[in-house]
């Protein structure tokens, strides 16, 4: 959003002089600076937004930097380290900073029946950071083997190190979260732009005209909102052809979110409509003659803009949340595709919780995922707010 | 007004009929029928049915004529107050309804009411006091309870349930009162097994109802309108609560309709995991089994719900919201 | 093929098998280490189980009865205990010792399609003849005895004197009559005539030779009739009465829903009342063991609040035959209860509870080590019962694939399908998945079963030889690799990607399986895709000869002649196939589908004689059938003997009468096998 | 009083009189000296014009009267004395210092809405959308008067037939949408005036309306004075109003006031340059509230970075460099009721 048409929009607030009246290019430079100023200090306010901004920013380096990230193959599997649990970093090797593991080794307890692993102090197993590893490309593009950690003699190395611990397969958790955060952001942020395209759009069409308009777009949302999202889920994925790449099907997901994702969004943005479609700038703009079009986003939806940025950060969670339960239904990405859904789906079961409830770790980035696409938000919301000053 | 009801009136019984249709297609999109996975499942048992035997189910299910029939013949019993048959239970689709119907609303209303009393009262306060640590603490708590992927709650309460309190696992009642005739123990016993599925049904809706409130307020808040309130010497109690609370409530009574149906659709997979005796689980057993009457009726059910929700709020939004009363009618 | 062509190749197979028996020597004494390993672990005890006292001078002269049955005798209400076990009772030696009456039998059912939950504990075992424990032997059952005649072309069955039906009816010769003439060749109810009923593909008959005496007749020789009356098959016993089979069926209670007696008008008005769609289905849900509490039957227990309820309950059947050494009618335990889970996870949350008695259907071999943590609190002991049969996972080539050429020509050749067997790292996947209770093992059934080929099979083409099976590949023509190693196709057509289907959510975990099996098969420069679909769908695509490569178990394989779909293609409804084609070309005797190579060919064959040959005869059929399975390698066996579907048993510590093992097979009706009837409740 | 000297109408004793006003708002970028430093003195019945740009002050001295500005403004300095009608008898009520009171403490309420009035800019958003004007306006009849339901009813009927709306009795049930923006405002005084305040404070009351109403509303405020003798401070900045109403005009820029003055005196010899610059400037068209006004050379500084020295220097036509943007210029006496606060002058 820029920041004139807040400034045209609010009567109260217009200082002087406005931008459409004279006064030199320096301070008009100045002046709309400074509106985007007001916006950052107001959003600055909100400590947890800031904090929530830069934890958006840093899962999203992730996204770009998971093979960097990821020091195994999520998907090399190992019986002999079947649930390993997270672990013990040494970060200090007598004083100098050196951070270290021990070799760990496992057997299966034959009355217990679980496995169970012994750290052996005698073997450290010293963590390289830039260390080699196994192949990849940097953003698809440039080959390279290079991993933020790893240990001596990457691949082929016979020890090494599972910060996370191992699944049941005793594949590398962090690894795996890794490449699972990847697709699981990704598919939030497609799906949320489709939606919101989606619900602005429409939502503005009924609410800016109404009659014939608004009618039809009002049933579609209430027949869409009236069928419960499973069947609708299942149905549609069912429908998906099945010879589909991973891939394609999980584009195919997000865009089945998504489809059902606008209508929220769609009413928020019509109930503002019509709340505000007598409001006299709005009238005005229309005297003006402004076009239709013009009238609605150059001046109606900037007015409102913290409410739709409210709903989309709202939206992106809840992406995510579906992600995860369509997963859980087997409608979802299912194995071998590696997602938060999956992860999560694989941890559903009573051993895990009772015996290796490392497995539930993928919850926690969900949660601070989730927690920081919210504050996020509602710190933009406050900060874009036309009555904040 | 009255107007404006009736036509809603007519729209909405328009949207049931689209509702039913586009719910017999949603259901007929997956491949196969029920007699296909009646097979499979059959077959996965490692018995078998042959070919004619799958013809003869079939016919004996109508399930060979072609889908627009078929939808007809559903509508006519319909139309008739009989839904049909369950195929997998085998049993009137009505009575497998039945029974766990309104145990599905006693659970959602629960999770309802925790919602609002814990969602609105928080909301207020922080939008009141925007930036205070109350704020934080407030909208953070709500959050969390929107942030847990509430499957893998529900069955980590579900363990804690039994190691720490041997609490009966999952249900809605302990075994020995299953099937027993309503009495004063059966109830307790049902608001026993009542809390948890209510908290973890709660805690999403919750963490809205925060949000919304408090980002509705906050805009209110700012309105000159409030300027004038205070302006007359009103207390600040009674400035916040009679004025801009009041508009920020417009919002919710646009939704307050269909919460409920959103609730129970919204619920399946917790309820699942916690094994509820409710609609939702059944849904999706029938959908997993194509039982087509069954599924069938539950999402037609759930949207008729929906509608006539919607209708309500819609209503009471028109009474409650002169600026749109002036729209509508 | 001309003989110059065939010599060398049969040569070289042969030196190979050679080879590979000398590994298999080996790796067997391996595994038996690992079985007695586990053996200390207690969870697997030695195969017991009671048995059926066949000599009448050891039968009880007088009976005793559940208390609150006594109570109905005296009230009047029931007529005295001798009269209702009738001449001729079915004498069972529990297994440790005699019981008391009394309690409930609390398990988990997951809803009205999970029938064989109860018929599996409860519903009988009300066959003609029966496993005994060992699962070997077909013994009388329902049946006092059975009697060949004409040279197998006939069978005489004796039934027990004054038994009855639950309500009291007698149980006659013309319950088969009735079942045969009415309902198995009445079209409607049963549209296709069973396999079971025929021999060769020709059907039988049974006709009433007096009250007491059943004649089976085959136009051929069907030696294999006692087994198939033991077994789970179309004339084994009420179970399969829902589709009109079981080859007896109530006449006195049944014919007021049969057109043929009831009258046109009178059922109509019946069926309308019922809101059933046709009479057909009320007839099918009127004799439906599981469904119907009016259903007279013959089992311990009967059905009193039905399966498509919350709860399924059985009681104590007051008529029942089945008696134990000392007298005393059985079962001990009154009722069974059976409580809806809507999910496994709650079903085995509810079982390490312990709030089941007695739980092996639905618990999941991945919690082991849990079930064992709770073992004291939960007050119950877990027991092992592996399967006999070969293959708790199997992985089958479809050999009839056409979709891709290219990959159905891989399919067929022989030791392409050897060398993926040999790709696959099978005690890490033992380890993983089985938590090394399982046996890496080729098709073939447990050693003790009668129809093993020999301690040589079991690792015929099941071991881990990576530098083998990369040579093999390299020889028949895919020695060309792309840049990550992968083989190319021999068309050119960029690289050899091989698909597999599996199913989500079963007793093994076949998608993870086949992750691992991907990242195995690397080694050997073969791309594996996994594609989990959807029960339904997968039967679709084995129908549509859509599926390459499809995981599943052969769980009742032990039972090759009455059980035989995963030794070689014999159904169309399969969720994996190894040639949907052949299956039509078996059943239509080469009018249709597609002509099997020669082994296969051979094996079909042998199946189809064995039916028509004494015991010994075919037993050595068996072995050489299970010789070509293991040979050809149409299916890979990953995993075997092990507990993964339905061998992990929660029983509560004051349950007696419980085997340390069972014989676990569907045939068996594990733990029918075991007569739950003689369990009961110490204290 | 102190410094008299320099005072307007000393006869009568003001109504009010603040006292080096200083109303600040710290944020972390900064704070926003609002209001620094404002003196001005009100007689009963008089009513005075505050001029000056939009961001000057003007409503934030109002607001600080009232005790109501928002977080995070905050007096800091400065009283405002407010003279309290003791009782109905009349005679010389006592004298109450607004700044020292609780914002939201029973006095300050009792004398906010009943004693002071407020009316402002925004017809539109000042009612609330989803009461009934009637509502509203009764709520504060009740609130500082013991009248039940229905006479609250009729005086709020009767109030609105006095401010000229017709047929009061519909409009009183009907909601701000229905009404015109001159109705509304006409509404908003009356609900002001139902409590017969003595002092009506009027932020930019006709900026929004159309030239006809607004004088309509002008000429409205002007007969509510004759009949109820309230004083009225009338904020805009529109020199026309003023010139048609006020009787003393105080200019303020920036927080503080530059010249102070009857209204003749202001048109007619204005001192200070800015006061002079206005003058030169008086709006063509009213009615759009897009160009309120013609600019003066240059724009208002952003608050954050307000001038050294006197804050109009870098506008002023007069600048006299090493003076104006040394230290500040203070209000002195430029001939009777006259002062300027201007080095020009001193």
């Amino acid at each position: 959003m820029t920041a004139e048409p807040e400034v045209a929009l609010d009567p109260a607030s217009a200082p002087l002089p406005g931008p459409s009246s004279v006064g030199d290019a320096r301070e008009q430079r100045v002046y709309v600076a400074s509106q985007w100023q007001l916006m950052w200090w107001r959003f600055r306010k909100h400590k947890i937004a800031v904090v929530s901004g830069l934890v958006v920013i840093a899962f999203y380096a992730g996204v770009l930097g998971a093979d960097f990230l990821a020091y195994a193959d999520p998907d090399a599997s190992e019986a002999q380290r079947s649930l390993m649990p997270p672990q013990r970093v040494y970060w200090f090797d007598g004083w100098r900073f050196g951070p270290y593991v021990y070799a760990v080794k496992g057997a299966r307890d034959p009355q217990s029946f679980k496995r169970v692993y012994r750290a052996d102090p005698s073997q450290k197993i010293p963590i390289r950071f830039f260390a080699e590893g196994f192949e990849y490309r940097v953003l698809g593009l440039i080959p390279t083997s290079r991993h933020l950690i790893g240990v001596d003699g990457g691949l082929d190395a016979g020890q090494t190190v599972f910060l996370l611990g191992t699944d049941v397969q005793g594949r590398d958790l962090w690894s795996r979260l890794m490449y699972g955060t990847r697709i699981s952001l990704t598919i939030g942020l497609f799906g949320v732009t489709v939606s919101l395209v989606l619900g602005v759009v429409l939502g503005g069409l009924s609410g800016f005209y109404g009659g014939v308009a608004d009618t039809v777009i009002q049933r579609t949302i209430e027949i869409l909102r009236s069928i419960p999202t499973i069947p609708l889920w299942m149905g549609l994925a069912a429908a998906l052809p099945r010879e589909w790449s991973v891939l394609q099907v999980y584009f195919a997901i997000t865009i089945i979110i998504s489809l059902l994702g606008w209508t929220d969004l769609a009413r928020v943005v019509r109930g503002r409509f019509l709340a505000m479609r007598e409001e006299d700038f709005v009238v005005s703009a229309r005297l003006v003659g402004c076009s239709q079009m013009r009238t609605i986003f150059v001046h109606m939806v900037p007015s409102f803009m913290s409410h739709i940025i409210a709903a989309t950060t709202l939206a992106l969670p809840a992406m995510i949340i579906s992600e995860t339960a369509l997963s859980f239904l087997g409608l979802g990405l299912r194995p071998p595709a590696i997602s938060w859904g999956v992860l999560l789906q694989q941890a559903q079961n009573v051993q895990t919780v009772a015996i290796s409830p490392w497995l539930m770790l993928p919850a926690v980035p969900v949660i601070i995922a989730v927690m920081a696409f919210n504050f996020l938000g509602d710190g933009l919301r406050d900060a874009a707010d036309p009555y904040g000053r | 007004m009255l107007a404006y009801i009736g036509r809603r009136a007519i729209l909405a019984i328009f949207t049931v009929w689209a509702i039913s249709v586009l719910a017999f297609a949603i259901i007929q999109l997956p491949p196969g029928d029920y007699v296909t996975s009646y097979i499979a499942q059959m077959a996965s048992m490692g018995s078998v049915v042959s070919d004619e035997e799958a013809q003869n189910l079939r016919i004996q299910y109508g399930l060979g004529q072609p889908m627009y029939v078929q939808y007809l013949k559903w509508m006519r019993l319909i139309v008739q107050g009989n839904f049909g048959m369950s195929m997998e239970w085998r049993r009137p689709v009505t009575e497998v309804i039945g029974e766990r119907l309104w145990l599905t609303v006693v659970v959602s209303v629960a999770a309802l009411i925790l919602t609002w009393v814990l969602g609105l009262p928080i909301g207020i306060y922080s939008a009141v006091r925007q930036y205070s640590v109350g704020d934080y603490v407030a909208t953070f708590v709500g959050f969390i309870g929107l942030a847990v992927p509430n499957f893998l709650l529900a069955l980590v309460l579900l363990y804690l349930g039994f190691v720490m309190f041997n609490a009966h696992i999952g249900g809605l009642f302990s075994p020995e009162l299953q099937d027993a005739p309503w009495s004063a123990a059966r109830v307790w016993d049902l608001l026993q097994h009542l809390p948890i599925p209510a908290l973890i049904l709660g805690l999403a809706g919750t963490a809205q109802q925060i949000r919304i409130m408090r980002a509705n307020l906050l805009d209110e808040l700012r309105k000159p309108y409030v300027v004038t309130a205070r302006s007359k010497g009103l207390s600040e109690a009674r400035v916040i609560l009679k004025y801009p609370v009041r508009v920020a409530l417009n919002p919710f009574a646009s939704t307050i309709g269909y919460t409920l149906p959103y609730i129970v659709s919204g619920s399946i997979i917790v309820s699942v995991v916690l094994g509820l005796p409710t609609v939702g689980p059944l849904l999706l057993k029938a959908l997993i089994a194509q039982d087509m009457f069954l599924a069938g009726t539950i999402v037609l059910l759930l949207g008729v719900m929906t509608v006539i929700g919607t209708l309500i709020s819609d209503i009471l939004l028109v009474w409650i919201d002169p600026r749109i009363r002036l729209e509508e009618t | 093929m001309t003989d110059l062509g065939r010599t060398p190749r049969t040569r070289q197979r042969r030196s190979r098998i050679v080879m590979a028996l000398g590994v298999g020597l080996l790796t067997t004494v391996l595994a038996a280490g690992a079985l007695a390993q586990m053996a200390k672990s207690g969870l697997i005890g030695k195969l017991e189980g009671p048995e059926v006292v066949t000599d009448p001078a050891k039968f009880p002269k007088t009976f005793n009865e559940a208390p609150q049955l006594a109570a109905l005798v005296k009230a009047g209400r029931l007529p005295a205990v001798a009269e209702r076990v009738g001449q001729d009772p079915l004498v069972i030696k529990p297994l440790h010792e005699i019981g008391k009456y009394g309690g409930t039998w609390r398990g988990g059912f997951t809803g009205p399609a999970d029938f064989w939950n109860g018929f599996r504990c409860c519903s009988g075992p009300d066959h003609l003849m029966f496993w005994d424990y060992t699962g070997d032997k077909a013994v009388p059952n329902i049946a006092r005895g059975l009697e060949m005649q004409d040279g197998g072309r006939a069978w005489l069955l004796h039934l027990r004197r004054g038994m009855k039906w639950s309500d009291g009816k007698p149980f006659t010769a013309d319950d088969f009559v009735f079942w045969f003439e009415d309902i198995y060749r009445n079209k409607d109810l049963v549209p296709t005539p069973s396999a079971a009923m025929a021999i060769n593909g020709k059907q039988g008959t049974i006709e009433k030779v007096d009250t007491h005496t059943v004649r089976f007749k085959f136009p051929e020789p069907y030696f294999m009739l006692p087994d198939v009356l033991a077994g789970s098959t179309d004339l084994g016993g009420q179970w399969s009465a829902y589709r009109g089979l079981g080859g007896f069926a109530p006449a006195h209670y049944l014919k007021q829903f049969h057109p043929k007696y009831a009258g046109e008008a009178e059922l109509d008005r019946k069926v309308k009342e019922a809101k059933f769609d046709s009479w057909v289905r009320m007839f099918l849900a009127k004799n439906d063991w599981a469904l119907n509490p009016d259903l007279p039957v013959l089992s311990p227990w009967k059905t009193v609040t039905p399966i498509n309820t919350p709860t399924w309950t059985l009681e104590r059947n007051p008529y029942s035959v089945f008696v134990d050494t000392a007298g005393n009618q059985l079962p001990y335990i009154d009722r069974v209860v059976l409580t809806l889970g809507e999910n496994l996870e709650v079903i085995n949350l509810r079982a390490i509870a312990g709030e089941y008695d007695f739980q092996q259907r639905h618990i999941d071999l991945g919690k082991l080590p849990v079930f064992i943590e709770n073992q004291a609190k939960g007050g119950y002991k877990v027991y092992l019962d592996p399967g006999d049969y070969g293959g708790d996972m199997i992985i089958k080539f479809n050999l009839n694939y056409d979709a891709d050429p290219e990959i159905g020509k891989w399919f067929n050749t022989a030791d392409f399908r050897r060398a993926l067997a040999l790709g696959i790292d099978r005690d890490q996947i033992n380890e993983t998945f089985w938590l090394g209770t399982g046996t890496p093992s080729s098709v073939v059934p447990a050693d003790s079963n009668k129809y093993n080929p020999g301690p040589q099979y079991r690792k015929l083409w099941a071991t881990l030889d990576v530098k083998k099976a990369n040579e093999m590949l390299d020889k028949i023509g895919l020695a060309k690799k792309d840049a990550q190693g992968y083989r190319l196709r021999s068309d050119g057509k960029g690289r050899l990607r091989i698909e597999i289907m599996t199913l989500g959510g079963q007793f093994v975990q076949y998608t993870q399986i086949s992750e691992m099996i991907r990242e195995q098969w690397k080694k050997i420069g073969i791309d594996l895709t996994v594609q989990e679909v959807e029960r339904s769908l997968a039967l679709k695509r084995t129908a549509a000869n859509e599926q390459q490569l499809g995981a599943w178990n052969n769980d009742g394989s032990e039972h090759l002649f009455t059980f035989p779909l995963h030794v070689f293609p014999f159904e169309l409804a399969a969720v994996a196939s190894s040639g949907p084609l052949y299956v039509k070309w078996f059943h239509s005797a080469g009018a249709q589908g597609k002509e099997p190579e020669p082994r296969m060919k051979e094996l079909m064959e042998k199946w189809k004689k064995a039916f028509g040959v004494p015991e010994k005869e075919r037993i050595q059929l068996g072995k050489e059938i299970w010789k070509i399975a293991a040979e050809e390698v149409y299916i890979i066996g990953v995993i075997g003997m092990g507990p993964a579907s339905m061998g992990v048993r929660v029983v509560k510590n004051n349950m007696g009468n419980i085997p340390s093992r069972q014989y676990n097979s569907p045939d068996g009706k594990t733990p029918g096998i075991s007569r739950p009837a003689t369990f009961f409740y110490k204290k | 009083m102190a410094c008299a000297t320099r005072l307007i109408h000393m006869a009568a004793e003001p109504l009010l009189s603040v006292r080096n006003l200083k109303t600040y708002f710290t944020q972390d970028e900064g704070t926003v000296r609002a209001v620094d430093g404002v003196s001005l003195d009100m007689a009963p019945g008089a009513t005075l014009g505050i001029v000056g740009e939009s961001g000057c002050g003007k409503s934030i001295t109002a607001r600080s009267i009232m005790r109501i500005v928002d977080r995070p403004g905050r007096i800091v300095e400065g009283e405002v004395y407010f003279r309290r009608p003791s009782n109905p008898g009349g005679g010389k009520g006592q004298v109450v210092d607004l700044a020292k009171l609780e914002p939201n403490g029973l006095e300050m309420r009792s004398i906010r809405g009943a004693e002071i009035a407020l009316i402002f800019q925004e017809p539109m958003s000042s009612f609330s959308p989803v009461h009934s004007v009637g509502n509203q306006i009764i709520e504060a009849i009740q609130l500082h008067q013991p009248l039940g339901r229905r006479e609250a009813r009729e005086r709020a009927i009767e109030m609105l037939r006095r401010v000229g709306v017709s047929s009061p009795e519909e409009r009183v049930n009907q909601l701000s949408y229905q009404l015109s923006g001159g109705l509304r405002q006409r509404a908003m005084i009356a609900m002001a005036l139902s409590c017969e305040p003595t002092l009506l404070i009027a932020d930019e009351p006709t900026t929004a309306l159309d030239v006809t109403t607004q004088t309509q509303i002008l000429e409205l405020m002007r007969r509510l004075q004759q009949e109820d003798g309230m004083a009225i401070m009338l904020i805009t900045h529109d020199l026309g109003v003023v010139a048609e109403m006020a009787t003393d005009v105080v200019v303020m820029y920036l927080g503080r006031v530059v010249e102070q003055a009857p209204v003749d005196a202001i048109f007619h010899d204005p001192r200070h340059p800015y006061t002079r610059a206005l003058l030169r400037s008086i709006p063509r068209i009213r009615s759009r509230t897009r160009e309120r006004l013609t600019p003066i050379a240059g724009a208002v500084p952003h608050p954050y970075d307000r001038p050294t020295g006197c804050p109009f220097h870098p506008r002023c036509p007069d600048f006299m460099p090493g003076t104006c943007d040394r230290q500040a210029p203070s209000l002195r006496s430029v001939g009777d009721h006259h002062a300027v606060s201007c080095f020009l002058y001193e």
